[in-house]
């Protein structure tokens, strides 16, 4: 029998009813359209399907999407600011941080949720929280120095925003 | 080195804002209107006679669109060595009997994906087993099972390379030895599995097929061959490949049967493989049996080598021929070696089939002739990198009728190596050891067996009256960042910038051919093309200039800078974008064009150049454990005028991860023919944390066969990887290997062997 | 293999006494309890598992706690994630070994979601916890309809894949004591990938006497090497009562290994298994009995 | 100088060794076939010659050739 599943994803609310076997990528990517978000195995390994769900990194292909009932998902399209790109965006082109891309959007979500969560990582605490990662392109090296450039990007953009006089109570909310 | 204002610049990829937003679109995300999902039902026998199938259930399941098999085959036979049609040994659906685990023998389409799944299901099949072969040495016996009636045995494939005089060399040596070496398959794991989306015109009889390929002609070519159709009928669409690798090189069941069931359903039919069957029914590198013997003088030169090699080339040849011969040229290098036998086989068994993965037949050969010159250098006394510079090869050196090194710095890297190394590690600790290992590439292939009158590679250039620049040619990014290598070189020969160019790439109606992205090919073979096609638009531009200049001498003149100009006096010019207008006014109004093309021609039996270099590892082994821990690596690198920094660096990162796993943990045990880890849970691939870091010197040469000096600068570094780090662990505790994956337990197993060995030999003594 | 998960009826409780009475009127095996389901929905899309009725209990905000107070001990609610104990400052202070041992189970995103209920109740013995908990003397509190029963951490998988759990139960909390003074817990799990699968696990819990000589107390948990996570009981005894030297920790590891039963596969053969349960217990006892001495 | 034909083509060599190695680099049926005849088997060659050192299967075949392919005059 078909659920309810009212979900917030990259900002929009969305109401569907679903199998209840239906797991959150599906969502994602059939319904939604949302193909950034990709899948690489069928045994939770490679966390090419990473996106944010309240916050947090999870792995979109072994979450039921019911379970993200009432929740807020971020998926890569969500990232960029309409056309300026997300600092960890921009980082990961000027590091050729990819090649074939298809692990990315993964990598990129779970650097944000490492950033978020430490603005300051070292290169030790990137690559455990990236360690679930599978890139068969990059050998990781280059993924870790988009992700030390991204946070000092994200540092340099919050330092600059309180001058900007009135809209530093705005920056402080994002901050 | 001549001073250029793009290449060599640090330049960012072309298709980075697509691919980090996720709007980079792969075939795996693409839907058409009216679009079917196809599943393949596979055999689950490695030998086995098809009796009957019956498909009445699954036929009456709602929701089943269409299914096909072996009555519904057109026919025709494919395979990558086109020129002997008695290797195009691939049909599009098992007919009489099926020859390994995963053999396709039905397809079903409906209108989602769990339906065709289920009705899987419902299919009957029923099959006679057949008695099957898996191992080489037993597949090429007179009385194995034959794995294809109709070839005259499971011999697919024989390679014999002979120069100056063997059995003459080993009598002048000082030091001989002979080793044998088993090395295991690997699978390439491209992140996209292998997927495509047909769909074929009723009206006009049709075919357009989006596919996860890295040749778009070659699939072509397959697709006609297997469909019994016109090339020029079919149309194939390379959209964002997620990783290749050499996985795919092969026209694959998931474009040849979505493009049958299309046909039968009149409905676009996709069918994407699952990780399973990437892992059971997908190209892998060959497994494979070696020996080595090598005769060298007191002194540390090389006199003589002899190799033998039985591959496991599984149920069909695919590249496997080709690698066949790349595996015994590829050993020899980057030495002098004045006398050479080799002696391949490769086998047909009941296995699915091995190919040209990353590296075509180095990676085995380096592993074993790298570490079996270790031991030889360790036994006479002679330091690692020592025995290399004496042997390596200098510009000019020829292998009797096979190859020739033109621009070549192998010895530089070499020299450069010893000085870096150390520095960068003045000691070591207890149980830590440094490996080495040296390499040579080709900048691809001079073969044809794909049997094509066309050129190697060929680009058309057509520029607008703005001056903004189309380019279209079917040269393939993968990945590797061909996309931006080409626009790099447009841009330089034109004296333009990348944001003037827009690329038409990897589309066989609306570009002119190349044969994809494999051996290191499209930098050096592309980009030839394109430079000749860009340098004719030049010139029409440098035409009109000389004309509005009043100079007599066009070869005064240079586009730079957007602008062409004097060069001796540089104010004296027009800017590049006011002269567009006038060639095109002068044209009648027509774009100015360019068609490029490359073919080698008298550049021996491999390639018109090699990428080469030295690399060394640093590893700590846990002498309790056999955990060995990959600490540092450093390469020193000769890959001609590098094109793009970034992308170079990268391809080398790449390289030796990929080459990491291959000395370490990656592997594909096999029992009766059924892959027994086909999940990433379970087939072990080096995670961030795994990884060491890479220090990477470049010694720059002018490759004259190349685009501005250009050369391999992509695969050539996953062959040295594993047995660089075998050596280094050679070196931390002396543990020899004669098989490739060094796992923790194999290690340790050759650390007590070495232990029981020296206890055994001092008592021995002491007695 | 299949991919695709075969169709269940979704149950969703929002209350543990809901969650209860949807268990009571399932008492066959037809059905799942979810948690996270980080290894439940890949078993059931390989269709290992193919249950009528899916429960899910993952919203069940009750059993989402770390708690502790001195006499009670340390109490970690079911729904507890893998992520929130690996974060928590507390744990991190009072049972570091908890911590420490999260920190390379899967991967972050798997831990975000997982709970550590869901990942003992899976059952796999290779995974990380159990042998932990066995070392830390953990019970497990189990509670159906009609009523409440504890388990000892060590007797809670059955075999592979398989729990004392019973249809109509579930596990709502794991308890675990207050450590002793002079004590000390290590764990160390073994794979050529860090943050893989064991193919050996070992917790070690050493409690030194006042002087901080004689060990009053060892307990030692091991994972990878049978078919469940198992005690090497006999190994404790050897440590107890004695002064901890090198040669009496490699003394008690070779018990220790002959106490497992290991399985060969892919991974590594069951001599293999044995080999590193040795070393481990040898390394991870030394650690325990230094910070022991420093506790 | 002597020139030897293949009894199966007319491919020309100047030695037996030269020519027994064209001659196992024939995939079709018909130079496997006149193996037999010779009492040869194809697999024995072939595995000879890549599983021990040396030109085992190329020289046996060398020697029966030696015997059966026909001399060629200078051309």
């Amino acid at each position: 029998m078909k659920r309810e599943l009212k979900i917030v994803v990259n900002g929009e609310s969305y109401d569907f009813y679903i199998e209840p076997k239906t797991l959150l990528v599906q969502v994602i990517r059939e319904m939604l359209g949302f193909k950034g978000t990709h899948q690489a195995c069928d045994s939770s390994s490679c966390a090419a399907c990473t996106v944010i769900l309240d916050g947090k990194a999870v792995k979109s292909c072994s979450i039921l999407a019911l379970q993200a009932n009432g929740k807020e998902v971020l998926t890569i399209e969500g990232l960029a600011d309409g056309p300026k790109l997300h600092p960890i965006q921009q980082a990961f082109i000027d590091n050729w941080a990819f090649q074939c891309g298809f692990c990315t959007s993964g990598q990129i979500m779970g650097a944000k949720a490492l950033l978020d969560e430490n603005p300051d990582p070292t290169r030790e605490e990137i690559q455990s929280a990236m360690d679930g990662h599978i890139c068969r392109c990059t050998g990781y090296n280059m993924i870790n120095e988009a992700i030390l450039d991204a946070a000092k990007r994200l540092q340099a953009q919050k330092n600059s925003q309180p001058q900007k006089g009135s809209r530093s109570a705005k920056s402080e909310e994002v901050a | 080195m001549r001073e250029y204002s793009i290449i060599g610049k640090p330049t960012p990829n072309v298709d980075g804002p697509a691919k980090v937003t996720g709007e980079a679109a792969y075939t795996i995300d693409m839907t058409l209107p009216n679009m079917l999902h196809g599943k393949i039902l596979r055999s689950p026998y490695p030998h086995a006679k098809i009796i009957s199938i019956d498909i009445s259930k699954a036929e009456k399941f709602p929701g089943v669109k269409g299914i096909v098999t072996g009555k519904d085959s057109p026919g025709g036979r494919y395979g990558l060595w086109r020129r002997f049609r008695e290797l195009s040994d691939q049909e599009c659906l098992a007919t009489d009997k099926v020859r390994y685990i995963g053999d396709p023998v039905a397809a079903v389409a409906a209108i989602n994906e769990e339906i065709a799944e289920r009705a899987l299901d419902l299919i009957e099949v029923e099959y006679e087993p057949m008695p099957a072969v898996f191992d080489p040495i037993e597949a090429i016996k007179e009385d194995a099972p034959m794995v294809h009636d109709d070839f005259p045995s499971n011999i697919n494939a024989t390679r014999h390379i002979e120069w100056g005089n063997v059995d003459d060399g080993f009598a002048k040596a000082d030091y001989v030895r002979e080793d044998r070496y088993v090395l295991s398959p690997a699978h390439p794991c491209c992140m996209e599995v292998h997927n495509s989306l047909a769909s074929f015109d009723k009206g006009t009889g049709r075919l357009t097929v989006w596919s996860s390929t890295q040749s778009p002609y070659f699939l072509q070519q397959g697709l006609a061959d297997a469909l019994k159709m016109r090339e020029g009928d079919i149309r194939v669409i390379k959209p964002h490949v997620g990783g290749g690798y050499g996985g795919k090189n092969s026209t694959m069941p998931d474009s040849i049967l979505s493009s049958m069931l299309s046909m039968k359903t009149g409905r676009p039919v996709k069918i994407v493989f699952n990780r399973d069957e990437e892992f059971t029914a997908t190209e892998h590198r060959t497994g494979q049996h070696m020996a080595i013997k090598i005769g060298l003088k007191k002194d540390g030169t090389i006199v003589a080598m002899e190799v033998k090699t039985i591959t496991n080339g599984g149920a069909f040849t695919a590249l496997g021929a080709t690698t066949l011969y790349l595996t015994g040229t590829f050993i020899t290098m980057p030495y002098k070696i004045p006398n050479y036998r080799y002696d391949g086989v490769r086998a047909y068994t009941n296995t699915v089939w091995g190919t040209s993965i990353r590296g075509f037949g180095a990676v085995p050969a380096k592993f074993i002739s790298e570490t079996q010159l270790d031991r030889a250098a360790h036994d006479l006394g002679i330091d690692p990198l020592e025995i290399r510079l004496k042997n390596a090869v200098e510009p000019g050196y020829q292998a009797p009728g096979q190859y020739t090194f033109e621009s070549c710095a192998i010895k530089p890297c070499i020299e450069k190596m010893r000085e870096r190394a150390k520095e960068k590690w003045p000691k070591l600790a207890k149980d830590e050891g440094i490996g080495y290992s040296a390499f040579a590439y080709m900048s691809g292939g001079i073969f044809n067996w794909i049997d094509t009158p066309y050129a190697y590679s060929s680009a058309h250039i057509k520029v607008n009256i703005d001056g903004t620049v189309d380019l279209y040619t079917q040269a393939s990014d993968i990945g590797q960042g061909h996309n931006t290598v080409a626009a790099m070189i447009c841009a330089e020969e034109l004296g333009i910038g990348i944001e003037d160019i827009r690329l038409h790439l990897g589309d066989t109606a609306h570009t002119y051919t190349d044969l994809g992205a494999w051996g290191s090919r499209e930098t050096l073979m592309n980009g030839n093309a394109i430079k000749d096609a860009a340098g004719q638009v030049k010139n029409k531009l440098i035409e009109i200039a000389r004309l509005k200049l009043g100079e007599n001498i066009a070869y005064d003149l240079v586009a730079k800078n957007k602008r062409v100009y004097l060069e001796l006096r540089p104010e004296r010019g027009l800017s590049y974008y006011d002269l567009v207008k006038d060639a095109i006014k002068a044209n009648d109004g027509v774009p100015i064009v360019g068609t490029g093309h490359y073919t080698p021609h008298n550049k021996g039996m491999i390639s018109p150049a090699y990428g080469m270099g030295v690399m060394a590892i640093k590893v700590k082994v846990d002498r309790e454990t056999g955990h060995v821990e990959a600490q540092d690596v450093l390469v020193v690198h000769d890959c001609g005028q590098v094109i793009n920094p970034l992308g170079a660096r990268g391809q080398v990162e790449g390289s030796v991860h990929m080459g990491l796993g291959y000395g370490m943990c990656e592997e594909m045990p096999m029992d009766q023919g059924m892959v027994l880890n086909p999940e990433f849970v379970d087939y072990k691939i080096l995670r961030t944390r795994d990884m060491p870091q890479i220090e990477i010197l470049d010694v720059p040469t002018y490759e004259p066969n190349g685009p501005f000096g250009a050369k391999e600068a992509a695969e050539a570094t996953i062959a040295p990887t594993a047995p660089a780090f075998a050596n280094a662990v050679y070196a931390a505790c002396g543990a020899e290997f004669y098989s490739n994956v060094l796992k923790p337990e194999k290690v340790l197993k050759a650390i007590r062997e070495k232990e029981a060995k020296e206890k055994a030999t001092s008592k021995a003594k002491s007695n | 293999m299949k991919t695709i998960i075969t169709d269940f009826e979704y149950l969703p409780a929002t209350t543990i006494k809901e969650a209860l009475k949807l268990l009571s009127q399932h008492k066959e095996d037809d059905y799942k309890i979810i948690a996270g389901g980080q290894s439940l929905n890949t078993a059931m899309k390989h269709r290992l598992l193919t249950p009528e009725y899916v429960i899910d209990i993952k919203s069940l905000s009750d059993l989402d706690y770390i708690r502790f107070d001195a006499k009670e001990g340390l109490k970690i609610g079911s729904l507890t994630t893998h992520r929130s104990i690996e974060k928590s400052p507390f744990i991190r202070e009072k049972f570091s070994v908890l911590h420490e041992m999260e920190q390379n189970v899967a991967s972050v995103e798997t831990r975000n979601w997982g709970t550590i209920v869901g990942d003992l109740c899976n059952a796999d013995p290779a995974a990380d916890p159990a042998p932990v908990f066995i070392a830390l003397d953990a019970k497990m509190k189990i509670a159906s309809s009609s009523g409440e029963r504890t388990v000892d951490a060590e007797d809670f998988a059955l075999d592979f894949f398989e729990t004392t759990v019973q249809p109509g139960e579930m596990v709502t909390e794991i308890q675990v004591p207050t450590l002793p003074p002079n004590t000390g817990v290590k764990f160390e799990k073994y794979s050529q990938m860090l943050g893989d699968y064991a193919l050996a696990s070992t917790a070690v819990l050493i409690t030194l006497d006042k002087k901080r000589e004689m060990c009053t107390n060892a307990r030692i948990g091991l994972g990878g090497v049978a078919s469940t996570p198992i005690r090497a009981k006999k190994a404790e005894e050897i440590l107890k009562g004695k002064k901890i030297t090198d040669a009496l920790l490699a003394e008690a590891a070779l018990v220790a290994s002959e106490e497992t039963s290991p399985v060969s596969g892919i991974e590594g053969s069951a001599e293999y298994k044995k080999e590193v349960a040795l070393t481990l217990v040898k390394r991870v006892g030394k650690e325990a009995l230094e910070k022991a001495r420093k506790a | 100088m002597a020139n030897y034909r293949c009894p199966m083509c007319r491919k020309i060599c100047s030695e037996h060794l030269d020519l027994a190695r064209h001659y196992l680099g024939q995939t079709d049926k018909k130079h496997k076939e006149w193996l037999k005849t010779q009492g040869l088997s194809y697999a024995k060659l072939i595995t000879d010659q890549v599983t021990q050192f040396g030109n085992k299967g190329y020289q046996d075949l060398a020697d029966v050739l030696k015997k059966t392919a026909t001399e060629v005059k200078d051309i």
